[in-house]
């Protein structure tokens, strides 16, 4: 299949991420799986006119293009002109070229959030009218409107994530390929569900912290980052803690919260990224599908219940106070 | 006289545009385009001034680190805060490890494929290099891809993740790193050194960083087969091609210096000026971004503090996004051989004085640093104190300004902050790229890449010329920081 | 620094483990940071009578064993003979071999909770007389005695763990190496602080099954393994779900319970491993340092709460209820 | 006559121990030994019988999955359980992930480097020999670990870690399998055979898979240069050193058959007798083992169901901790070997047929099996149902029997397990080396190894003969399966 990647208003995170895979020949596996890269603005060696040439190619349907893969926001600025982006040597804005491809797609892919929602440059007031493929933040529609499938009858596959992680981006890739991805393999939000359907919570290595509601204070503190410094990993969908990033990384691990970079509007939280919102001391975002009451009689029943190594341990920058050694076999 | 508009330039981070006027086989004038507005500095207005940690390094992908130090350092400015000793090795780490990951990438993926086009068959050292650097195919980009991805891990553990990490704060860094988290950085430094001196140098890191003369380097390259490393492989196209030759600026060159330890940067702050062979300091109050060509309103220089950003698509004589910074008016390179020759590293030194910034040059200050840096973090690592503080807290003032100097790995990042109200009433980020990049100012005088072209060989029938490729890659430019 | 490694009553899987480690070149990372490998079964050329005198130069201090690592248990039977294992080719009990480099070695590294505690080869009745280098179960003593002291001052390193995780070895290996690892390194037990102070649990992405004490009946069922199938992930001193093994999986993720196989006297539990012994309807084994009440009083309030979605997706091998989506933001 | 203690005998798992009467410059009479005992048998008298999961995998690091496959079969058996199609293969992908590995680890670890010794210094192929297999330091070791360690990823995903999994379980995989995970195995298997491809055969694995003759295997060999490949290096070493005139022993294999779908075995299970070149069905009825030369009580053969392990340490005539299993009385050979001939590839049954069971073919044998093996688990792969049942459940009996009978990498592998009132009443476990290593039983009768040394030349002045390295090495001893 060949893989046409194009990039617009995003920053180019997307294409690095992807080449961190820890596959040992990225290339070669993609390969593998059938995959012919036709232009990538990382990888291939064509240049200037010769781009131009095969872009022109594949608008013409000369040459096929199964994946079409974009990354970075659809500009429609200023005023619907498109113009905040032109296709360098084309003179042509980049939406156009996308419609136009998108038309001719067996599958189109949405690569970043940016792609898919608008993502990070459709923040504050959007100066530069940032969309996605298929939806403009949470709204449907987007560049290409709500309607629109690919040629092989999918819509828009949003593997959002700011960066999208780069397994995200290979097995969305492999699976189309082998034809394992389907419209069931989709969420509702034409995410992939095979990561769409875990929770950043998931995994979570200050899950015992959450568990027991010892949160983290300040940055650096190692307890849960929910109540206090804004993770919403409990309701953003990926699996960046179960299938962690860079060799065994994730935002958490790092120190900071989960701000949600897979969900269409996460660029306008309503509320500074890294801090939680609360309502009479009570994080008004809570796990996705559980209702608040409970919520609130769990939260001060655990945090009641916190072992004094937990409650310590989730105020610094490193454990000081070591799990307890099972001194006896239970009866 | 033919004007040729060369894009999409792909190999660079983001989307270039640059028109060239060429005449007698070479460019007579070129005009350097970022076709991509976003408007960062409009999104950050009225923001929580924190939030300029999560908008900032997704202006870029690829030096997003290099972003979010800088406006931690900004931040940090404003509230009166600086990093605790872990904080510095943290952040030096975190920063060092982008920086030379951007490095690889560019001479593995971006720069080095150039020379395996078919344009360059039949060149003696043609078929080595296609086989290793042929874009997609060669065995380059096989070995460096898992190699750059391991060497990221580094991120992975100290960061939580790449690009886009909230870990560098303006007091620190938000990962508290402990004894295995040492060794594991350590272990990985250690492949990672391992890599590089069995591939690109095919010699120890201190070899390569104790080069420190044209001559030392030229015995260097001549003790072994030129295929047996691939600097050496780039030594020998270099030499072939004359790059040393191609894509000389202003051999001004500017460093904001880099990784702090105490305070003290492992690499200089300062202004290089080789024709005199001085070094001046850097006073930030100097800059100022003038958009007298740009798609923006209200043209005149402005120092960052004072910057505005407003988009007028319709404005006469613009031919780009990006602003023209100056300092003290003047049009200066930044990157790695900036930060070398600031640094006073004496190979550098030696091939500035001999022939300035050039595109060989650059690429080997940029090697250079792999030989330079990888040792300093592995000091940086084992200088961890696990246990003790890795990030100071404080509030955020009402009213304040910050300022937040970094180099990143294409060189001088500075980021402009006020605040008013507890919110972002300004910010102003002024990338390295933009610096080499820009577009002539006010007073007509091209950017730094602007200057490189003029003189560079097109070929017969050249629609994108080879030539022009290597000189704007060596300057590895992105264009997403450029235009933000 | 010279390693010298030795196989006893275990199985080898310690070794087979260490070589996943996802190093691109483990023995360069080794070399990199001064280790020789002076010996090892697996991987050295030496056979025999070479192997034979270099360990006689070894017990003779000719040759200096900076890290004496030794796999597999410490068989003292038949009636404290040791004749359950003689080095092949020496007529000498392993042990006796072993207590002779002990007393030459610099640092001395249990390798697997089979040299540590006596590990698995002391289940049942412990026909072989299985104990570890200097624990005999959870009772200090062991074949060195529990006031061994290497010549570094270090008691015998318990890099437990069955198999032990390959960077447990190498960070262990390394720590040492490079002067990083000292007694503030190692808990009670002496295990390496770096992954004994974790618990199984921390990062177990059955977390939120966990947090509603949505729990898994049946092997394959996607729930918590805690409350039905013996998983002691919440006493388990090992960071194998916040450092994965093999590339990202660990115990619970293949569909099983942690059996504490760090843990000395993991080999007899007192009922049967994928079980969980109960009181009252309460698990006896609970967090290492929680309170049952607590956990009574979380569990229930917690199960009351479980969403739909957690509470089915616990008794089924793959998700079939999706997180809900974040309609709009929380206010 | 002269004896040699040949120990430690390293690279094979576990402590190997090899007693040789040489006379006149050959190997006269063998005694093998494995000198470790744990006494697994009698660890789990009384347990629950699903504990066995837990213990019988530890019983071997190399081949764990192997033995937990087999106790899920047996406990399988007992429970009336067998696994649902996903099961099946899932299963099957976590076996043939431990076997091939284990034939990876064989090859490049435990086999090939003894050609890289000094005293083959001189050999024509020596240099290639010892730059690509030297133990440590060789290219194979840097290249062939971390290959080893991606591939062995695949039971990261499917069976959680290695070694030591519980995933397998009597009704099936306790893991259920999703879209992901079927992309990711996929990947690995490909990015695995990619390797196979490029560096061991420098063909494709259909090609090796298709080669049906020795002609047509010589003609595959000649076709490119010896070092262009790992087996064609081999192929190279073994026709110089005759390595197939080493190491014959009885000619007998034995294979239970492996890898089924839907019931149907991927490999056939029988006993291939090659010197009438025939293929009998494998009754475990007649096996039966026999500790005559053992320090075990009750010497006389016992059906595994009514085995019984009992350590007489002061036995007289005892040499070994290994029980002699006879199948049938006879003497037989398991391996990849033996399951190549008994499921009748045309190039193992050709080589067998023409020089019997020796250290060439058999390690031409477990090379093949990647060439057959690995497309295999790709189709497994792409056959699993992601929402379909993967595993079955049932009660456990509180007196049942049960048989397990699974090929691990090295061979037949068995296990008898009886449970009385809900608790193992007795759980016997006869593996492929206990079969290939096995001591003299009460006729006599050397074992397969003891009688495949008789005759293997001993140098001059050879402390630790290395003929007899290469014979002992070519079964893949696994001595903590042979005694456990």
């Amino acid at each position: 299949m060949n893989l046409l990647w194009l990039q617009s208003g995003g920053c180019g995170g997307c294409t690095m991420s992807l080449l961190c895979h820890d596959a040992r020949d990225l290339v070669a596996l993609l390969r593998d799986a059938g995959i012919n890269i036709l232009w990538h603005p990382a990888l291939s060696e064509q240049t200037g006119a010769e781009v131009i040439a095969l872009l022109e190619s594949c608008v013409r349907g000369d040459t096929p293009v199964d994946l079409l893969c974009i990354e970075g926001s659809m500009l429609r600025g200023p005023q619907g002109t498109g113009r905040f982006h032109m296709l360098a040597g084309t003179g042509r804005p980049m939406i156009a070229w996308v419609r136009d491809l998108a038309a001719r797609a067996k599958h189109t892919l949405a690569i970043g959030s940016c792609a898919a929602w608008g993502g990070i440059t459709a923040g504050g007031m959007n100066p530069s009218e940032a969309c996605g493929l298929q939806c403009d933040g949470d709204t449907p529609g987007g560049l290409l409107g709500a309607d629109y499938r690919a040629a092989a009858g999918l819509p828009v596959i949003n593997v959002a994530g700011c960066p999208t992680h780069p397994a995200w981006v290979v097995e969305t890739l492999l699976g189309l390929a082998l034809g394992e991805l389907d419209a069931d393999g989709l969420d509702a939000l034409a995410r992939p569900r095979f990561y769409a359907d875990h929770l950043v919570h998931h995994g979570c290595s200050r899950n015992e912290f959450y568990e027991f509601k010892a949160s983290a204070e300040k940055a650096s503190d190692l307890g849960c980052l929910m109540e206090n410094l804004g993770c919403m990993g409990t309701q953003a969908h990926a699996d960046c803690n179960v299938r962690p990033w860079n060799g065994g990384g994730s935002c958490i691990t790092g120190g900071y919260a989960c701000i949600a970079c897979t969900e269409p509007g996460f660029e306008e939280p309503g509320h500074p990224f890294v801090t939680t919102p609360k309502v009479a001391g009570i994080p008004t975002g809570l796990p996705s599908d559980m209702p608040k009451a409970w919520f609130v009689a769990l939260a001060a029943l655990s945090k009641s219940a916190t072992p004094k190594r937990v409650r310590d341990n989730a105020r610094v920058d490193h454990p000081v106070v070591a799990p307890a050694l099972r001194k006896a076999r239970p009866k | 006289m033919t004007r040729l508009v060369v894009g999409p330039f792909n190999r660079v981070e983001g989307d270039l545009e640059v028109t060239l006027d060429v005449q007698d086989g070479r460019v007579a004038s070129a005009q350097v385009n970022s076709p991509l507005f976003r408007g960062f500095e409009q999104i950050l207005l009225g923001k929580d001034p924190r939030d300029a940690l999560v908008y900032v390094p997704r202006i870029c992908g690829i030096c997003s680190v290099s972003q979010s130090a800088a406006a931690a350092r900004a931040l940090g400015d404003a509230m009166g805060l600086a990093p605790p000793p872990n904080g510095e090795f943290a952040a030096n780490l975190i920063l060092a490890n982008e920086n030379l990951a951007d490095h690889f990438t560019h001479f593995y993926l971006f720069f080095m494929p150039d020379f395996a086009r078919d344009a360059y068959a039949g060149r003696p050292w043609f078929d080595a290099a296609r086989a290793r650097f042929k874009a997609v195919e060669g065995t380059a980009t096989a070995d460096a891809l898992p190699a750059r991805a391991a060497f990221l891990q580094i991120l992975g553990i100290l960061a939580g993740k790449w690009p886009h990490s909230l870990t560098l704060q303006p007091g620190g860094s938000a990962r508290g790193i402990g004894a295995s988290e040492k060794i594991r950085v350590h272990a990985l430094l250690r492949e990672f050194r391992g890599w590089l001196e069995r591939h690109l140098f095919g010699d120890s890191l201190e070899a390569i960083a104790a080069l420190d003369s044209i001559p030392a380097l030229q015995a260097w390259k001549a003790s072994r087969a030129p295929a047996s490393s691939d600097f050496r492989l780039f030594l020998e196209i270099a030499d072939a091609l004359a790059l040393d030759r191609l894509g000389r600026a202003t051999d001004r060159f500017l460093s904001y210096g880099n990784y702090p330890t105490a305070g003290s940067p492992f690499f200089a702050r300062g202004v290089w000026h080789a024709p005199t062979g001085t070094l001046a300091p850097v006073a930030h109050t100097d800059i100022a971004e003038d958009a007298s060509h740009a798609w923006m309103a209200d043209a005149h220089p402005l120092h960052p503090w004072q910057g505005d950003t407003r988009v007028d698509i319709e404005r006469l004589g613009a031919y780009s996004w990006c602003k023209a910074p100056r300092l003290a008016g003047e049009v200066v390179e930044c990157g790695a051989l900036a930060r070398q020759a600031v640094d006073g590293h004496p190979l550098i030194r030696d091939l500035v004085a001999v022939s300035g910034g050039n595109v060989a040059n650059r690429v080997i200050a940029r090697v250079l640093e792999f030989a330079r840096v990888v040792p300093a973090m592995e000091r940086w690592v084992r200088a961890i104190e696990p246990g003790e503080a890795f990030c100071h807290h404080g509030p955020m003032p009402d009213e304040a300004q910050g300022l937040g100097m970094v180099e990143a790995a294409r060189g001088a990042l500075g980021h402009w902050l006020v605040i008013r109200q507890g919110r972002i009433a300004n910010y102003q980020v002024v990338a390295p790229t933009t610096w080499n990049f820009s577009p002539r100012d006010a007073a007509g005088t091209p950017g730094a890449l602007e200057q490189a072209l003029v003189g560079t060989p097109v070929g017969e029938g050249e629609q994108v010329p080879l030539a022009v490729q290597h000189v704007v890659r060596s300057f590895d430019p992105c264009m997403v920081c450029t235009v933000h």
